[in-house]
């Protein structure tokens, strides 16, 4: 299959601050990911927090503009932000957030904050577009009587509701879902994930499913990417990934994981300082925590590559699966 | 902390030369400067001495160099009413305008503080609601309208204080009063909310948690949280203290810098004017910059960030 | 997620259709007062032509310093011979114009910079935050009397001046909510929806930041009353023959002991108007806005 | 006897009851988790019990400890009861320290009020204190401020300051919840070892299951601002019978099972305002009978283990659940 969209080389660096003297320092969110995402999967990009996950999305929509590296779309560049251009392609990607009540205007019915994009795209008006507005209230489990509501009259999963309605207005093939459940109660983080897989299957759509929580990308994703300091460090198919993890760090992610009704055996605790961009160390950026790592890790950073038909970026990798496979 | 007090410096100056490039923008579009510094009546010679000397006749930005050039050698100017300069006029007014913002400023924070904080450790009590409806009262009367009923009670019914110039001490209580009743009411409502906002912040409740008394949860927690943001009001009293100045100096015939600089405003004394106007920005940036600097003394978190905004 | 925000819903904000209801539903006496006077004293600028019983320049040589009650003069009149009243309709219109320009002015022209500021970033963000700084730091009297000794005193000069007051106060609060409604709130959803900057300003952050700037112009109003007339108190606003509040004072100053009436009248209106909308301003902030101070 | 025990605590804001009578022991040494979703009362019931509720809170009910009633009594008696007896770490740990203070002050603090430690004895104390939370180089870090740690840290000073007391039990409100995964994963580790090593009871309040069930002995399940169900962890998690706590459980994916389609619980949490007159779970429960929306279930002590408020439960053997729960294997 093509990829519908492709990443070479993505990189993002913001500057931290302000120096009197001498260039301002800089933090790297994102430091050089190459990634395919392929017609009607749900890819998923995991990490903790300064992994640069949700950076990483928003420049895959477009929504920031690479420091360096492209985005390609359908084959096409993507155009620059806040131009025309970019503007039309709005109506074929969509991003939805993790904060719905912050997401959504609180001085508009959920009616009109749903017919919205109608209205700027200039698609439909009137009566067309009532019927439409309605049709996604339906669609995503909203009931006609609450077209009238204000966002903060709604419950969480229900305002993700609307900003997911919103999202699929114009019938778009791509969507990038950045946390869209971590601000839900367990009983509700069911719910939308249900409803995410359910739309992804019927309307064919291609997701970026960007989440620390690997329980719910292991349910929703196909495919996912594992991201620590702005690099990809593996990549496979979900459950090839979670069942059997190579790289240490996806191993520890996976490990930390409670599990309900098992108390605390085996699991491996990481050490050290949690991840920070401002400070990345040299070579592979996990060898301080990594139980595994020598003096090589620290000179070499390591590329995203195949081993035994799994891609994974560490140096180590030859030393793991002897081990795993003895 | 070093690259902080830099940061703040740097913005200082910024700020100084800006009001001097404002100053200079304001001279140019009024008109032809060398009547405005020596006045309408100079004879030609001495304009035309004076074009010659500041480079009139050449491009405007040599002119802006020349003319920030000439401010940091201390020239001002001549005044017109004196024929003295510019700097000593303004120089000499300085103690008698310190004699009473001083006192005020002392007063305003004295009484506003404690007043604010008392009230917001006793929400909605009696003492609350007065506080509040006293600093209401505080701000929104007018200087000049307090003044002139202070005068009229004390000094025309009473007789207990005169009503103007600068005597002996009891002339100086009338000024004072005034200028500081107003920035007692917007002290007591800032420390007031700021207090508020304070004790609801989640340290508040670690502190409490561990079993502090109420007292040492308000002294050793709340109150220096609350003094950051009371701290930066401190630099705007500052100017409200100078801009109060002006209209306190004139009714109580007060000889400082605020009734120098309504006078001469009145009298298109332009140098003196100019004079004033710097000098007022160089004490306020000044102040600011302390302020600044106290504020990064009282919160960790501003000295180790390095961006000055 | 934690229990403490108990009960769930009591921080929600207002909406246009109950907003109006729940603010008349629950408005103190004092309020309702403050309210009066105000309604009072626009309805006597807009009708000043009608309701003044004499020109405010007509003297009357034979009513000179006539005291509070005489008939067809019920303020009295001042040194001149002029009816107190009189002049005491035409400072309220021309102060509260003066008030109302300004205040326009500054909430336009600060918010306008305020939103250029959020929507280019960079240099323009640098210029427009270096400015407030400027303002800030010098006491805006002191400005303005340097403006005035500068070009003289006039009323077109004097509104604009007074339009500068407080503006870099509406930029910072403009520049802030528009960043964070920029960064991950509703505005930013709605750009990556499609829209052009002018739907995202005029429909979504200016009906969403109005609440805030309407307090903050119930600041800056009584302020920009007080500086006027602390300025024509001192003889360097509205310039003779028109009058203003300040002006009406400082004119009585001088018979402060022999005709007490002529600044007792203007001094209340100031202090009764500035206390209404500070007042209105308080309570509206409490009940629009819980979350600024 | 039970060490703390809660009676019938009830809570209101503003009119609005929050917590509906809670009952609950916990014994010296215990490890007892409250489960439950935001807004249940899990963390109030705590607050409440040390009368760290906002002054508008109206309390009523029994919270003893050792005896010692704490509902209504005087503020110096409190005082001595929170940090010495009763400690309590925080959902945020960032905001929930002083940040003008530096954090070896605030330990210290800790010390000379429950130990009158002071001086230098209290600094050793401190760093002491620090080595064991599992910070680094805490000789020269206990001068820092707050912001110069990351969130973990914080939270692991938060446990410094709480163990500097020496209390009885510590109540851990949601210290997982703001941190990442492997960070997660640390926190709990210290916990529980931190448990073994002084013997300390805990109570653990947190909406992961798989955090409760890793640190603590047994657990309650909260609703609505009541309880549930109660039982030892293994038997919790191996057989729930409230419905309530069978749709948590099946809500949850897993990640050693296949990506099977979650069995979500319908609609959503009830308004504290307006709830439902029977069993506040009955309008999501599938369980329900026209009975469970007119009366509600007491909280009952179970013939085998646990307690439970339910009228019509899931039985351990009741073949639909099995199946439901077998097709997700």
């Amino acid at each position: 299959m093509t990829p519908i969209l492709e990443a070479r080389g993505l990189v993002q660096q913001y500057a931290t601050g302000r120096s009197l003297f001498g260039k301002p320092p800089s933090m790297r969110a994102v430091d050089g990911v190459d990634l395919a995402v392929r017609e009607g999967e749900i890819l998923g990009i995991v990490g903790e927090s300064g992994s640069g996950k949700s950076t990483l999305g928003r420049m895959l929509l477009g929504l920031e503009t690479p420091f360096a590296g492209e985005v390609r779309w359908r084959g096409q560049p993507m155009p620059a932000p806040r131009t025309d251009m970019w503007r039309r392609l709005r109506a074929q990607m969509q991003l939805i957030f993790q904060d719905p009540l912050a997401a959504l205007d609180r001085r508009m019915t959920i009616a009109a904050q749903i017919a919205e994009p109608l209205e700027i795209h200039g698609l439909m008006k009137g009566a067309e577009a009532a019927e439409r507005v309605a049709e996604l209230m339906a669609r995503v489990g909203l009931r006609p009587d609450q077209a009238d509501r204000y966002p903060h009259e709604l419950s969480g999963g229900q305002r993700q509701r609307v900003v997911i309605s919103r999202a699929l207005a114009m019938r778009p093939k791509f969507l990038v879902c950045d946390e869209p459940v971590s601000a839900l109660d367990v009983s509700i983080q069911a719910q939308v994930v249900n409803l995410l897989r359910d739309l992804q299957e019927q309307e064919g759509l291609t997701m970026v499913f960007i989440s620390h929580d690997l329980k719910v990308v292991h349910n929703i994703c196909n495919r996912v990417a594992v991201m620590y300091l702005g690099r990809v460090v593996e990549e496979g198919p979900s459950g090839e990934v979670f069942g059997d993890p190579r790289h240490p760090y996806t191993r520890a992610l996976v490990s930390s994981i409670p599990k309900a009704g098992r108390g605390l055996t085996d699991r491996i605790i990481l050490q050290g300082e949690p991840p920070n961009p401002a400070m990345r160390p040299p070579g592979c950026a996990f060898h301080p925590r990594c139980a595994i790592a020598d003096a090589a890790c620290a000179g070499e950073i390591p590329e995203l590559s195949g081993h035994r038909g799994r891609l994974t970026a560490c140096l180590k990798q030859r030393a793991i699966i002897p081990a795993t496979a003895a | 902390m070093l690259n902080f007090i830099l940061s703040r410096m740097a913005r200082a100056v910024m700020t100084l030369v800006m009001v001097m490039s404002f100053a200079f923008i304001v001279m140019r579009l009024s008109g032809d400067p060398a009547t405005i510094l020596l006045g309408p009546d100079a004879p030609q010679d001495a304009i035309d001495a004076f074009r010659a000397r500041w480079g009139l006749d050449d491009p405007l930005w040599k002119q802006y160099l020349a003319y920030i050039a000439q401010i940091f050698t201390f020239d001002f100017g001549i005044s017109m009413r004196d024929q003295m300069p510019a700097l000593d006029i303004v120089l000499e007014r300085i103690p008698a305008t310190l004699a009473i913002t001083l006192p005020a400023m002392i007063l305003k924070l004295g009484i506003g503080i404690p007043a604010g904080v008392y009230a917001a450790l006793h929400r909605e009590s009696i003492a609350d609601r007065g506080v509040i409806t006293l600093s209401i009262f505080g701000f929104t009367i007018p200087s000049f309208v307090l003044a002139l009923v202070l005068v009229l009670i004390f000094s025309v019914q009473l007789g207990w204080l005169p009503s103007g110039g600068q005597d002996s001490w009891q002339h100086a209580i009338l000024p004072i009063v005034t200028l500081s009743v107003g920035g007692i009411g917007i002290m007591a409502r800032f420390s007031r909310s700021a207090m508020i906002e304070v004790l609801g912040q989640p340290y508040i409740r670690t502190a409490m948690a561990k079993g502090l008394s109420w007292r040492d949860v308000v002294w050793k927690h709340a109150l220096p949280n609350a003094s950051v943001p009371i701290v930066t009001l401190v630099g705007f009293m500052v100017g409200a203290l100078i801009a109060g100045a002006a209209v306190v100096e004139s009714i109580f015939s007060w000889p400082g810098v605020g009734r120098l600089i309504v006078s001469s405003v009145a009298n298109r004394d332009l140098a003196v004017v100019q004079c004033l106007l710097l000098v007022i920005a160089s004490s306020m940036v000044a102040a600011n910059l302390l302020v600044d600097i106290a504020y990064g003394l009282l919160d960790p978190r501003l000295r180790s960030k390095r961006s000055a905004h | 997620m934690t229990d403490t925000t108990l009960p769930e819903g009591t921080g929600t904000s207002p909406v246009k259709a109950g907003m109006v209801r729940r603010l008349r539903t629950s408005m103190p006496l004092v309020i309702w007062c403050a309210v009066g006077w105000l309604a009072a004293m626009v309805l006597t600028a807009i009708f000043a032509d009608l309701l003044r019983p004499h020109e405010i320049t007509a003297m009357s040589l034979t009513q000179r310093m006539a005291p509070m009650g005489t008939p067809g003069y019920w303020l009295g009149t001042d040194d001149l011979g002029r009816d107190v009243l009189s002049r005491l309709i035409q400072s309220i219109r021309v102060s509260l114009v003066i008030a109302f320009g300004a205040t326009i002015i500054s909430a336009v022209f600060g918010t306008t910079l305020g939103f250029l500021a959020a929507q280019f970033r960079g240099w323009v963000e640098n210029l427009v935050m270096a400015l407030a700084d400027f303002q800030a730091a010098l006491p805006f009297m002191i400005m303005s009397l340097a403006v005035l000794a500068f070009f003289g005193t006039s009323m077109v000069l004097l509104v604009g001046l007074m339009g500068f007051y407080g503006w870099e106060r509406y930029a910072r609060i403009a520049r802030g909510l528009a960043i964070s409604a920029s960064a991950q709130g509703y505005a930013g959803a709605v750009v990556q929806l499609g829209a052009k900057p002018s739907r995202v300003y005029l429909r979504h952050i200016l009906p969403n930041v109005a609440s805030t700037l309407i307090v903050s112009m119930t600041l800056t109003f009584p302020e920009i009353i007080l500086m006027e007339s602390g300025l024509s108190f001192l003889g360097l606003g509205v310039q003779p023959p028109q009058t203003s509040l300040g002006n009406m004072v400082g004119f009585g100053r001088e018979y402060l002991t022999r005709a007490p009436w002529i600044m007792l009248a203007p001094s209340v209106v100031i202090v009764l108007t500035t206390l209404s909308i500070s007042l209105l301003g308080d309570w509206l902030r409490d009940r629009l806005d819980p979350t600024i101070r | 006897m039970a060490f703390v025990s809660i009676r019938d605590l009830k809570v209101s804001f503003d009119g609005v009851q929050v917590l509906h009578g809670i009952g609950l022991d916990i014994g010296r040494g215990e490890a007892v988790g409250l489960v439950g979703e935001s807004g249940c009362g899990k963390s109030v019931t705590w607050l409440a019990a040390l009368s760290l509720l906002p002054a508008k809170a109206r309390i009523s009910g029994s919270v003893r400890i050792d005896g010692q009633e704490l509902i209504g009594a005087p503020g110096p008696e409190i005082e001595k009861v929170r940090g010495a007896r009763i400690a309590m770490i925080f959902q945020d740990p960032s905001s929930s320290l002083n940040p003008v203070q530096r954090v070896g002050k605030q330990i210290m603090e800790s010390l000379r009020l429950h130990r009158g430690l002071k001086g230098a004895m209290a600094r050793t104390e401190a760093i002491r204190l620090m080595n064991m939370v599992g910070i680094p180089s805490a000789e020269t870090r206990v001068d820092l401020y707050p912001h110069e740690f990351s969130g973990g840290q914080c939270q692991r000073i938060m446990i410094a300051m709480a163990l500097a007391g020496q209390p009885d039990l510590l109540i851990a409100d949601e210290p997982t919840t703001a941190l990442d995964a492997t960070i997660q994963a640390q926190i709990l580790d210290l916990l529980s070892t931190i448990r073994r090593e002084t013997g300390m009871a805990m109570v653990f309040i947190s909406h992961d299951l798989g955090a409760v069930s890793a640190v603590c002995d047994r657990a309650a399940v909260m609703y609505a601002g009541k309880i549930v169900e109660s039982n030892e962890i293994t038997a919790l998690f191996a057989a729930p019978r409230h419905p309530y706590t069978v749709g948590l459980l099946d809500a949850i994916p897993e990640l050693d099972v296949t990506r099977a389609r979650l069995q979500p619980i319908k609609g959503t949490v009830p308004d504290p305002k307006y709830l439902p007159t029977g069993c506040a779970f009955a309008p999501r429960c599938t369980h329900a009978t026209d009975f469970c929306t007119t009366d509600q279930p007491e909280l009952k002590r179970q013939p085998d283990s646990g307690l439970l408020a339910c009228f019509h439960p899931a039985g351990r053997y009741k073949t639909e659940t099995l199946t439901r729960r077998e097709e997700l294997v």
